[in-house]
């Protein structure tokens, strides 16, 4: 209940705590944003801070080391950080559908993964995925080119595809006229959590009271986000004028399919399962990404704080 | 006299700025002679508009920017000329420390991010770190080639006074070096801007604060070209600052090291 | 033999030999002895080893071979003890960032004396030169007599008890060169500091002198000596004396004796 | 002699070699100690075992990599020298052109990067374009220093003899300049590693073929820190490799310039 | 005035003046006048701006006012026709990553002469200042009167119809000095250049000369004028010719009168 969370006893009976974000404010941090906007936090005697992230920001390294308290990542990249021997946890998984996606021009025809032959296909090294479709399928006469985040050299070639996140690239590379079709990576099978809240093993043990609040909180927030974004939209752009109210409007469109899909409509937002954490680490072995024996699947995350639904 | 300054100092500024024009207008005519798209290279006129637009924006992240710069750039040449006194003070010393300097010039910073954050922690702390590890290497290369580079003449002169290493260092090691400190400094002034660049990429500052790197990494992501090379515009506007600044220095000091006779 | 450091400094060299790196031997079997207070010229061709020979003394180089002290210590010791050692170099080494006054004033500066007490000393100096209106001029403001009459100001102020010259007044008009003859002569009759002085004026090598080395082409060593025994105080008449013309006579010709021995390149 | 040079090559080799196992010894106390965890510091074993693992795929990639650098390295070493013959003999063109070299050392890559790709392509040409853009300003600025740092008394003796402007510049400001120069490379060489390292980052080499960029990249992303360290450590070896050889060059030609009485 | 190449320059100077910018005065309402193949000594006393004068006359440096004229164009136009100014300036200005030999063939090498021609010149200016066997030496192995006969070298491979020569044997013993002299008047005598030649040895501009101008201290102008009209050629014997010593004295008078007018610094 929300007395526990009051173990770490600051004198106004608040406990404050940090998030780190992985990239800059945006949709897909939207639940969080709400659950802070609107209080939910605070009901809690949680005081939460959300830190902006970058394209280098080291969310992982941070969490482990207690700079801070939260963190926000995909679940590959928990695989990797327990592979790596971090004692990294996943508490609460807003995106059941992974927003990664390939971005084309209609025109090619090509409308599945598998598909993708004779372009060029941008392609960070970054991301499990990216691996994982190099080792799964052909991609016969495709060069495989570094990403870099700009849309720029798609718009410029018909045979140019890239990877994105599907509420961004595609809808910056329809603004500026091109015929982009998004093909989503989750389509191929490989689908790992997205926006993923994540503490270490210690914060679970320790303070499983905080977790829950902050899980519970996060939870709320992400149904009210989905609901009625607009509130918090708003305060996204006010820390983060260059992402504009439109393409956060479109974020939200999508992010409810991603989002509530029948898994959550039926255990509720933030779902896990074994089978899913099970399949996400034998894919990445196949993927060369991580090696046998690194990681038991069991430790990659808590269903603890999931257990019962949020209230309303 | 002060007329004459004036109509020399038009003198000085008139051609680089009429070089300038030309170089806008080969600009814009490249961009509309080739109909080349704005989000691949935006012409002059784009980028003015989106200087116009987001002018308060920018001025903002260019002067958290240009903070972090300068305490890098300041940081950078303290430590890089007391590293340089100590090499030129001891070839071991020289010999042994040279590697970990290359490693800091070529360390990719995403490399260690992890270990800045950590040890000095994000906002603007992390951010002058990144900026003065990426200045910090021209400043101790030509620091100590300026320190080691003496006369043996003057090094005798010194030697017949039984002036101690210190005093050579003093009055004559450093004295000495000044000109080619300087050089260092103009190199790393540059360097310290886009360092801060890169350290506000994975640093940042915080909250609702952020520098000329917030603006290139969102408006890249975006494709908002124009607005791209507008923050690229004021970065370079900086290094330009910082430039002159130290250029400034340097011609008044390096009268006293090498004035010419101006007849 | 200990130093007394009020008077002169002993300088003692047997079979001195001096190769440098490049095979270069510039001095070989030299003896010298030059006894404290004493006022000792050089003079020998160009190219011979006279400035090698003062930087041997001075401890800016080794010896390669043979025995070389001060003060019956290595060169380079007896500069560090409390012995003080001034050197006009051959050319006017100034540090182009300072002023002609704190050019004069470094030697006192490394010696940590107080301002005002170096501000006294290098006004003297400057006057001695006779530069006392440049004091704040850069050194390339200047000529090269006047960047010579610099470096020797510098040496001057320093107080030596060995002062090594090296060809210092040769930039200097007729007049200036009499006049600096006479304030070294008077100073050296103060101080008695030993002096090593190198020129190509045997006039000059003869008035100053209580004794003149003369010096064979390289490798280098003495070749003949004179002793010069004039009464002292001396002046500008001694220049007109029978006796010291005939020595001026006996010394040049011993010189030209010694560059025939072996021409020098 | 022969044993002479060799034992004194031990004597300059093995000091900064003695002094490199403490630094790894204190890395590994330190990690040890402060039970340092792997994915955040690396001690040295897990580091030696990366690389031992690993090793065939760090030393292509470095090849690679070194190959891109060292083209890099040479481009901007030519062009960098021409722009300062340039600075050097117009200050006109020196006051107009220095504002675009410092927008090429104060750009982002990130935000260059279509233009590159699009005009010079994916793969190893765009790699060492951005190895040349990074590498570049620093011989600049050190070449010009050097070749407008001629004592007026030497340019008083090439007017006496009518010397052409040409000449002047062949026959001395050049040869003045080299000591200058060689500081101004052994800032670039290592400033063309990371360069190439972030050409990587952007530009790649195709679909096979990768260097130390995509190495450092992908292990950043999978927190295989140990294998990033490796593979730092190799990019601080090219830096290295380079360092040393143009230092040895360095010490070779200045000989030439303020060689020294070994007495 | 039209110019012949194959004689000496005419250099024209009335009221020229000097001013640097610090605000120096060099040189103030300076008359001088030297025709073509004119071998013409300077003399004055240490910083009056005998170094300056050689300087405007070469076109290195402006005249603040007045008129200069060699060969009646402005200094650097007369640089810059077919007529060859060579200059050993005070200094040795040697370029030190040049070996001995490569810094004497700099003028013909700038001149495009070929090789082969400037090998043998080079070797026969080696030779006539006793350098041959130091060809392949750098400048900083080399004595201070070493590198000055290399600058001397370097200036008389030129063979120019000006030459200006500033103090150019003041570093060298009294043999080599006198030995030059004579090198360097025979070469006049064949090629008939123009010559100003700055010195501080009275005798030596005498013996040289003919003409001796004595200079008055900053700002100089010319104080006295001597014509020196011994036999051609000149030899060694003059120097104890009556005649000659009672000029020298002359001179000597005059320059130390010069002095007197106002002290020089
Ligand atoms: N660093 C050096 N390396 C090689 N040879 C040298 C070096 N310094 C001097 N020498 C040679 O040693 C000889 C003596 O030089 P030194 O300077 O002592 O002559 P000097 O008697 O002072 O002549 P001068 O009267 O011309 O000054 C010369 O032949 C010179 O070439
Ligand atoms: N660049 C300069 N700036 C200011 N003053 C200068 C400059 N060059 C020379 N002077 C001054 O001009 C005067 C004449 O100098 P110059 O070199 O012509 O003398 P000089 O007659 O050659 O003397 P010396 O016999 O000592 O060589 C000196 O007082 C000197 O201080
Ligand atoms: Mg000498
Ligand atoms: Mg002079």
């Amino acid at each position: 209940g929300p007395q526990e969370a009051v173990e770490d006893g600051a004198p106004d009976g608040i406990t404050r705590v940090k998030l780190a974000l992985n990239w800059f404010p945006e949709a897909q941090h939207g639940g969080y944003y709400a659950a802070q906007l609107h209080g939910y936090y605070l009901e809690q005697h949680v005081e939460v801070e959300i830190l902006g992230g970058g394209p280098d920001a080291p969310v992982v390294q941070r969490v482990a080391t207690g700079q801070v308290e939260f963190g926000l990542t995909n679940a590959d990249g928990v695989i990797n950080a327990r592979a790596a021997g971090a004692p990294i946890v996943a508490l609460f998984a807003p995106y059941q559908i992974n927003p990664r996606c390939i971005v084309v021009h209609e025109s090619t025809g090509i409308t599945r993964i598998e598909q993708l032959e004779d372009l060029t296909l941008a392609l960070s090294q970054r991301p499990a995925f990216s691996h994982f479709l190099r080792k799964r399928f052909p991609f016969r006469n495709v060069t495989v080119v570094p990403y870099h985040g700009s849309v720029t050299p798609f718009l410029e070639d018909e045979r140019f595809a890239m990877q994105g996140y599907v509420f961004s690239e595609p809808v910056v590379a329809r603004r500026l006229g091109a015929d982009a079709r998004a093909l989503m990576v989750a389509d191929t099978g490989f689908n790992p959590y997205a926006s993923v809240l994540i503490a270490t093993e210690t914060t679970v043990r320790e303070h499983p009271a905080l977790v829950a609040a902050v899980v519970g909180a996060s939870r709320r927030g992400w149904s009210q986000y989905l609901d009625s974004p607009l509130a918090t939209n708003q305060h996204i752009h006010s820390l983060n004028p260059e992402m504009d109210m439109e393409i956060l409007a479109a974020g939200v469109e999508l992010s409810r399919d991603l989002v509530l899909d029948e898994v959550a409509a039926a255990e509720g937002i933030g779902h896990m399962s074994r089978q899913r954490w099970q399949l996400l680490v034998e894919q990445m072995l196949e993927a060369e990404v991580i090696e046998a024996g690194q990681v038991q699947v069991e430790q990659c995350y808590s269903l603890e704080f999931l257990a019962t639904p949020p209230s309303p | 006299m002060t007329r004459n300054r004036l109509t020399r100092g038009a003198g000085i500024v008139a051609p680089p700025m009429l070089f300038s024009v030309l170089v806008v207008l080969a600009w814009h005519g490249v961009v509309t002679l080739f109909d080349i798209r704005p989000y691949l290279l935006p012409g002059p006129m784009d980028v003015l508009h989106a200087v116009s637009v987001h002018l308060p924006t920018l001025i903002g992240a260019a002067a958290l920017t240009a903070q972090a710069a300068l305490a890098g750039f300041l940081l950078s040449f303290f430590v890089g000329f007391l590293v340089a006194v100590l090499f030129s003070q001891s070839r071991l010393a020289e010999r042994s420390l040279y590697p970990y300097a290359i490693f800091l010039q070529t360390v990719p910073i995403v490399a260690i991010a992890p270990l800045i954050v950590l040890w000095i922690g994000h906002g603007l702390a992390g951010v002058v770190a990144v900026s003065f590890i990426i200045s910090l290497f021209p400043i101790i290369a030509n620091t100590t080639a300026g320190l080691t580079s003496v006369d043996t003449e003057l090094l005798d002169l010194f030697a017949l006074n039984e002036a101690s290493r210190w005093q050579v260092l003093i009055k004559l090691r450093v004295p000495h070096a000044v000109p080619a400190m300087l050089t260092g400094a103009r190199i790393s002034c540059g360097l310290s801007v886009i360092g801060a660049i890169v350290g506000e990429f994975f640093a940042g500052y915080g909250t609702q604060d952020f520098g000329l790197g917030y603006l290139i990494i969102l408006t890249n992501a975006q494709t908002k070209t124009p607005y791209l090379f507008a923050s690229v515009l004021f970065s370079t506007g900086l290094g330009l600052i910082f430039f002159s600044a130290v250029a400034a220095l340097s011609s008044k000091t390096l009268d006293r090291w090498g004035g010419r006779d101006v007849n | 033999m200990t130093a007394d450091p009020t008077s002169g400094a002993h300088v003692y060299a047997t079979a001195v030999h001096k190769r440098f790196a490049d095979g270069t031997v510039a001095v070989d079997n030299l003896d010298v002895e030059v006894s404290p207070g004493q006022f000792v010229a050089l003079v020998g061709p160009s190219g011979c080893g006279k400035s090698t020979f003062l930087r041997l003394v001075a401890g800016l180089t080794g010896i390669s071979a043979g025995t070389l002290t001060v003060d019956g210590m290595p060169p380079h010791e007896a500069r560090a003890s409390q012995r003080r050692l001034a050197y006009v170099l051959q050319d006017p080494t100034l540090l182009r960032w300072r002023r002609v006054r704190d050019n004069v004033a470094l030697p006192l500066e490394l010696r940590h004396m107080p301002r005002n007490d170096i501000q006294v000393r290098v006004n003297d100096a400057l006057e001695l030169v006779g530069l006392q209106d440049v004091g704040d001029m850069f050194p390339r403001q200047l000529s090269g007599g006047m960047r010579m009459r610099v470096s020797i100001a510098r040496a001057l102020v320093a107080e030596p008890s060995l002062l090594l010259l090296d060809e210092p007044f040769a930039a200097l008009d007729e007049i200036t060169r009499q006049r600096l003859n006479d304030e070294l002569l008077e100073l050296w009759r103060q101080r008695r500091f030993t002096c090593l002085f190198v020129t190509h004026s045997v006039q000059e090598a003869t008035y100053l002198s209580q004794r003149v080395l003369v010096m064979g082409p390289r490798p280098t060593r003495v070749t003949a000596e004179h002793g010069v025994a004039f009464d002292e105080p001396r002046s500008a008449t001694l220049r007109t004396d029978l006796a010291f013309v005939r020595l001026v006579a006996g010394v040049s010709r011993d010189l030209s004796q010694a560059m025939e021995e072996r021409p020098a390149e």
